[in-house]
């Protein structure tokens, strides 16, 4: 049985759902975190097996660029996140309410 | 001669403006007489282009400089001084510079004595216009320019409250009939092509008839709103709220009948539709009958003799209305003489009973006011058409014109009216002069005018007697320029039988006037005799309940409907504006609680909003693909 | 045959691992969880021929992203079970579905549908690490060393942000320390 | 310097208006007045290079912003636009002239001169975008001038304003979109230039599209009824001087756009859309008038009387021949000095008695002989008495349409009837009569500063209405150029019929090629 572009890209659909409903669901901002590493690593697979499949390099340069991206988006967000449990001693998305309208 | 023509249009309007110089300063004697002197030039060069014309000269005819062109319509200001044109202007001058003299003693106490001569000599400027111009356009100026002033001079007194009224009713009543006349001139404009008489009236006898009884009616429409003639006449009797001048000026010799003027000027046009002109005749006929009819019972002094002059405009209408054009103009000229005298007379009268306007209150004045009374009596017996004064001569060929051209209902309408017109003639003079020293219970004592005055007022006087000797030398002239239909009857015989059968009739009715009011007692009405309270009577006296049926069922409609029209502007049309953007108010409030700043919450909202963006760009990304495909199944199904 | 059972058994446990990490109330497991199924990626990057890519995969994610996200952990009290309310699950379910649906189908449906000719093809006989190589520091010279500046910049916004301070530790310390201390830096900073 | 002339006259106000901020308060007053008389100079100057034997575009200016979108800064006038042109500088100096005691009047008087530049700007603009952005620009001086220094209601009368307006337009934007597309879909380059856009013929489909998208901007603008509720709230909120340059100036944006744009581009869907425009316009006419006799402000009188008037314009626009459009241009220069003095005269009487209530009122011309002169000789312009600056604009625009219409002219000539009846009873309730309220019995008559404004204003009253061939001469040579535009454009054989072949075929051609 061959494993074709589509058995990937599949793949990818049902993590990045998955991320997505982590995003939806989580209320913890760390826990949030980890559910947009799910949809970045979703994405990844799917960009990865197009380059395979096309035999272009140009889909594992974005692939690492998101990585790259990942990493210092991880490294800002969690210095943030460390700065606001200091302040309000949560990261609780729930209390996070200063953008009411 | 252009010389002349330029002095006798522009003498008035820098009287005009030398007098509004002043308006804001207390009264000053020598504005009133320069103002008059200036009409005097404007007169006496009217007589010089008269002369000019009168001895077989050209017609003036002057272009002074373009006014409006655009596209294929060129208006200039042009002046022409033909026949009838320097009758008018002859008429015009005449009068006004003895109006404009008489005022200097008429308006001697008033603290408005240079804004009077401002407006009247304004009056005078725009009159000349409209007689002068050369073309449509030209003639609306003047029409619309003694309607301005009109509207000032009746509301002279603006703190009266009834003559402001008067002013405005007047100003909008002619204005309903200049929208006729503007559609009028539109229709000339659009078929002819041009404005200018010379080129229009002749351009017009190749015309479909029907086009051309449009522009009849409408132009005559016009016509009648100047012209006061029934259903725009209201606003005629309600006019004498202003100076009596005025009233003698603008309400009987000139203004009025610019309407006629505009029938004469037209006779071209008016000759190819007789069907207009026969109904001219019969309105005419009928005004006449139903302003003196007016005039039998009122008691107001100057309506008195303002329905007679709407009676006389109908005379007028009548011989215009028949063709007889160059008859219209002499009565006209010959109406302007006697009427005016009457007016200025009726002044004199005012003025030496303290405004008081009933002549039931009056009696026995001409002991205090002999020449007052000799020129009134005069006026009247030359209105009455009493040989061999004046209105003799015009009246009795309108009678003629309308009995040779076989219109035997307007003939006996007109003869009819001409008795009642002696009738109230004289009832009037009879109750001022005649009789009881009523005014004595009442306590005023009354003097004659300034000397002054009267020797204004005299050269009326003289023409009012012998006008009806211009009338060879006048047919002479102005069979120059208007058809010479000349109307003899058939027989030596009935034309005496009818000259004198009129005059008996007309001179009995003088009679019966004398009898009724100078040698039987008369008391001031109190609405208890018998005749006050009969259905004619009360009829009359209301004016037959037209100015009440035009206050009740236009006027009033018209400010409910306003009022009505307001509330809808505020509450249908700005709150359906202000309803829309209370929908988006609205959606915005209620959609506010998305926006709780739960920003998971606002995760879930934004992730539904990316689905419904992309199954947007789904659906739009499939309908291109498929688009050949969607359009034949669309059109199977008949979209 | 070999490739289709690695593909479906990763795909399994890498499935499986992110669901653990999304619903799990512990954190410490959502980590694990997390870490393990990055791991479980790294494998079809080789699977698939991305050498190169699978070992950045591991050293960053596993390695380092894995270890910061351990660290900041220290911060937070993680032995606290998260508590989380739950709105409708099919909404929620259904949403991420049809979105995830959607990303990738707009995406991929002109690559599927469209001939597309590599724009950078690989290089016969050259190993993957020598080709991204190629490729990297040719035509994504200049993203690379904006990526590289990008990474610095983040690393010294993160010590910035989260190392104020790092002598006290404010989860042991009471509220009003806590405000006390935060009102002095609001005076430092103006 | 000649050469971009257009350009000083739009930025110079606005330039000045900047430095402006640098005058103290005591000297603001000078310096506008001088900067607005000299933008009025240099717009005179404007009309003594006019060329008046040309039809076209004169004093083009080129200057390319994006050029790949065709989007270029590009300026003209010619007979239409230059005395809106001169009006617009004219009005912003007579009305910094005239400013009473207003608080703040050092930010109104640097509102004012951008509100200048504005309104110049739309006025030679001769290209989509440009003209759209000074267009757009115009309403937030107008926001400030009505929120800043307007009456109680003045935030409700600014934002309904503001919105209403900006709502309009951006149809109108729509429309320029898709004309600039489907001008780059015929030739295949972009471009917004309205010269370009006067070579294009459409399909009449689109023309219907079109000229509903540009119709609906320009009818806000007008305000056409029924979408004139705006107005009166605008004007009743607004300042003096806000009122008049709104009246004067402003609402004629949206009928000089009408001839700039909706006719010449659209001739076909002009013509099929002539005869409902003609039924509003009538509504307009009459309907107004007849709700501005029933106000008791003196202020609102002259607001819808303002409305009614400019249905007689666009009626005249709608006749498509020279008379009628020639007549409308001159009756938009005649209502912007006729409409202006009114509310300036109503300004008069407001600052002396903080009222505009005519109930307020009555005998003033005992007190006020002056005031009540100027205003009666106004009010005779307004209600269109002959030799008056309004009647030849009212005359040829009637006129005009009597040519399309008969019984739709003599329904909208009621004008002159009803526009009498509101003017002369409003006039009447004002002047007339004994002085019944003590505080009236001491007003002082009009001062100098007003009477500055006011004489000028009824100079050109009368002598535009004796003498208007100065300026109705350059304005008949471009609109027949248009009409004749319309002619050659126009596909169907109604709209041939209806727009008149003007005999100069010559010149369009040469406006056309001045583009380019």
């Amino acid at each position: 049985m061959e494993i074709g572009l589509n058995h990937y890209l599949v793949l990818s659909t049902i993590l990045f759902a998955i991320g997505l409903v982590g995003i939806m669901r989580r209320k913890n901002l760390l826990l949030l975190f980890f559910a947009t590493e799910i949809l970045l690593n979703a994405v990844n697979i799917a960009f990865a097996a197009i380059s395979h499949y096309y035999g272009d390099l140009t889909g594992q340069m974005f692939a690492f660029f998101v990585i790259a991206i990942a990493a210092s988006e991880l490294a800002v967000g969690l210095g943030l996140l460390i700065v606001w449990y200091k302040r309000h001693g949560n990261i609780d998305l729930d209390t996070m309410t200063s953008m009411r309208g | 001669m252009e010389l002349y023509l330029y002095i006798a249009l522009f003498a008035p309007l820098v009287s005009s403006m030398f007098s509004a110089l002043f308006t804001n300063t207390p009264k000053k004697q020598f504005v009133g007489i320069v103002a008059s002197l200036l009409i005097f030039t404007a007169f006496g060069s009217s007589t010089i282009l008269l002369s000019h014309i009168l001895g077989g000269g050209d017609i003036v005819h002057v272009e002074m400089m373009t006014w409006m062109a655009t596209g294929n319509l060129y208006i200039p200001f042009g002046f022409v001084v033909d026949q009838v044109s320097v009758t008018m202007m002859m008429v015009v001058t005449l009068v006004s510079t003895i109006v404009h003299i008489y005022s200097i003693g008429y308006m001697d106490h008033d603290k408005g004595f240079n804004r009077f001569f401002a407006w009247l000599s304004a009056f005078v400027f725009s009159m000349m216009i409209l007689v002068m111009s050369d073309n449509f356009a030209g003639l609306f100026i003047g029409w619309e320019g003694v309607g301005l002033c009109s509207w000032g001079l009746i509301g002279f007194w603006f703190h009266k409250e009834v003559a402001t009224w008067a002013a405005n009713e007047a100003f909008i009543m002619n204005r309903i009939a200049d929208l006729a006349m503007l559609i009028g001139i539109f229709l000339v404009y659009w078929n002819t092509g041009s404005l200018q008489y010379d080129i229009a009236f002749p351009a017009m006898a190749t015309l479909d008839p029907s086009t051309l009884t449009w522009m009849g009616i409408f132009l005559f429409i016009g016509a009648m709103g100047k012209s006061a003639q029934f259903p725009l006449h209201t606003w005629l009797a309600d006019a004498m709220e202003g100076p009596t001048p005025v009233s003698a000026l603008i309400h009987a010799a000139t203004m009025v009948t610019a309407g006629v003027y505009l029938v004469i000027r037209s006779n071209e046009l008016y000759d190819l539709i007789p069907n207009v002109g026969l109904f001219i005749a019969s309105l005419g006929a009928f005004v006449a009958l139903f302003a003196a009819s007016m005039a039998l019972v009122n008691r107001d002094m100057k309506r008195i003799i303002a329905y007679s002059t709407l009676s006389q405009l109908g005379y007028m209408f009548v011989a215009a209305g028949l063709g007889a054009y160059w008859v219209a103009l002499f009565h006209l000229m010959a109406h302007a003489f006697f009427k005016a005298l009457l007016f200025l007379g009726a002044g004199n009268v005012m003025h030496a009973m303290h405004d008081e306007l009933d002549p039931f209150k009056m009696g026995g004045l001409y002991k205090k006011m002999k020449w007052t009374a000799i020129m009134m009596t005069i006026a009247s017996i030359a209105l009455a058409g009493i040989f061999p004064l004046a209105g003799f001569f015009s009246k009795d060929a309108i009678l003629e014109a309308a009995f040779v051209e076989h219109h035997f209902i307007i003939y006996s309408v007109i003869l009819f009216t001409a008795g009642l017109t002696a009738f109230y003639s004289f009832r009037l003079v009879a109750m001022i002069f005649h009789g009881e020293e009523r005014y004595k219970l009442f306590g005023i004592d009354p003097h004659e005018a300034y000397k002054f005055m009267l020797v204004g007022m005299s050269p009326l006087l003289i023409l009012a007697i012998i006008a009806g000797a211009l009338k060879g030398t006048y047919f002479e002239m102005i069979t120059g320029l208007l058809p010479n239909t000349e109307y003899h009857l058939h027989s030596e015989l009935t034309y005496w039988i009818m000259t004198i059968g009129t005059q008996v009739f007309v001179a009995l009715a003088i009679m019966y006037a004398y009898k009724k009011y100078a040698f039987s007692p008369v008391s001031v009405p109190d609405g208890t005799s018998k005749m006050e309270n009969s259905f004619m009577y009360k009829l009359l006296l209301n004016q037959y309940y037209i100015p009440y049926a035009y206050e009740e069922y236009i006027v009033k409609p018209y400010n409910e409907l306003s009022a009505a029209l307001w509330k809808v502007d505020q509450n249908v049309v700005d709150a359906s504006v202000d309803g829309i953007a209370n929908i988006f108010y609205k959606t915005g409030e209620n959609t506010r609680h998305m926006q709780s700043g739960n920003l998971s919450t606002m995760l879930k909202w934004m992730v539904a909003g990316t689905v419904a963006l992309l199954s947007l760009a789904v659906v739009f990304g499939l309908a291109a693909r498929y688009s050949g495909e969607i359009r034949t199944i669309l059109s199977g199904l008949g979209v | 045959m070999f490739e289709a059972v690695a593909f479906y058994l990763f795909a399994f446990l890498t499935i499986a691992m992110f669901y653990i990490t999304v619903t799990t109330s512990q954190a410490l497991y959502a980590l694990t969880a997390l870490a393990a199924g990055m791991i479980f990626i790294s494998a079809f990057f080789f699977i698939l021929g991305a050498d190169f890519l699978g070992a950045v995969q591991i050293i960053v994610y596993t390695g380092a992203v894995m270890a910061l996200y351990a660290f900041g952990m220290m911060f937070f009290d993680t032995t606290r079970e998260v508590k989380e309310k739950q709105g409708n699950k099919f909404i929620v379910v259904g949403l991420a579905t049809l979105a995830a649906v959607m990303v990738v189908a707009i995406f991929v449906a002109p690559i599927v549908s469209t001939n597309m000719t590599a724009f950078y093809p690989m290089v016969e006989g050259a190993g993957n690490t020598q080709e991204v190589g190629l490729v990297l520091f040719t035509k994504y010279l200049i993203p690379f060393e904006v990526a590289a500046v990008m990474l610095l910049v983040a690393m010294v916004a993160g010590i910035v942000l989260a190392g104020k301070k790092m002598d006290l530790s404010l989860t042991l310390m009471s509220a009003e320390q806590a405000k006390d201390i935060d009102d002095k830096d609001k005076k430092v900073l103006s | 310097m000649l050469d971009h002339i257009l350009s000083i006259l739009i930025f110079f106000p606005a330039l000045a208006g900047v430095m402006g901020f640098m005058i103290n308060k005591e000297s603001m007053r000078a310096y506008g007045v001088s900067v607005a008389f000299i933008e009025f100079a240099l717009s005179l100057w404007l009309w003594f290079a006019f060329d008046n034997n040309i039809s076209g575009m004169q004093f083009m200016e080129h200057l390319p912003l994006i050029p790949s979108f065709g989007i270029n800064y590009i300026l003209g006038v010619d007979g239409i636009s230059l005395f809106i042109i001169i009006l617009a500088a004219f009005f912003t100096m007579i009305g910094i002239a005239s400013l009473t005691d207003t608080k703040d009047v050092k930010n109104m008087i640097i509102t004012l001169l951008f509100l200048q530049m504005t309104m110049i700007g739309v006025f030679s603009a001769l290209d989509g975008i440009v003209f759209y952005v000074f267009w757009e620009l115009s309403l937030v001086p107008m926001l400030y001038i009505i929120g800043a220094w307007g009456g109680p209601l003045r935030i409700y009368a600014s934002v309904k304003f503001f919105l209403y307006t900006f709502a309009g337009s951006l149809v109108m934007l729509v429309g320029m979109l898709f004309m600039a597309y489907f001008f780059y879909q015929a030739t295949g380059v972009w471009s917004f230039a309205i010269l370009d856009w006067y070579r294009l013929i459409l399909p009449e489909s689109f023309q219907l599209w079109l000229f509903a998208a540009f119709f609906v901007g320009f009818a806000i603008k007008v305000p056409m009824f029924p979408f004139h509720t705006w107005l009166p709230y605008a004007h009743g909120q607004a300042p003096t001087i806000g009122s008049v340059i709104l009246a004067a100036i402003l609402l004629k944006m949206g009928t000089y756009a009408f001839i700039r744009f909706s006719l010449p581009l659209f001739p076909d869907a002009s013509v099929y859309f002539m005869y409902p425009i003609a039924v509003i316009s009538i509504i307009m006419i009459i309907y107004t008038a007849m709700v501005a006799y029933a106000q008791k402000d003196v202020k609102q009188v002259v607001a819808y009387s303002s409305v009614s008037h400019m249905g007689v314009i666009i009626l005249g626009t709608f006749a498509l021949n020279v008379e009628g459009i020639s007549g409308s241009v001159f009756l938009m220069i005649a209502h912007g000095v006729v409409s202006g003095a009114l509310f300036l005269l109503v300004g008069v009487i407001y600052d002396r008695r903080h009222t505009k209530l005519m109930s307020e009122f009555g005998g003033l011309a005992h007190v006020m002989p002056k005031y009540a002169t100027i205003f009666g000789i106004m009010m005779m312009a307004s209600v269109g008495m002959p030799l008056t600056i309004n009647f030849v604009g009212e005359f040829l625009s009637l006129l005009g349409f009597y040519q399309q219409s008969h019984i739709l002219t003599l329904l909208a000539g009621i004008a002159i009837v009803v526009g009498a009846i509101y003017m002369l009873s409003a006039y009447k309730k004002m002047f007339f009569g004994e002085v019944t309220k003590e505080e009236n019995r001491n007003l002082p008559d009009v001062n100098k500063r007003e009477l500055i404004a006011l004489i000028p204003l009824v100079l050109i009253t009368i002598w535009l209405g004796i003498y208007p061939k100065p300026v109705l001469g350059p304005i008949n040579n471009s609109v027949e150029s248009v009409v004749q535009l319309m002619h050659n454009k126009a596909t169907s054989e109604e709209a041939k019929m209806r727009i008149p072949n003007v005999s100069g075929v010559v010149i369009s051609k040469t406006a056309t090629k001045e583009a380019h």
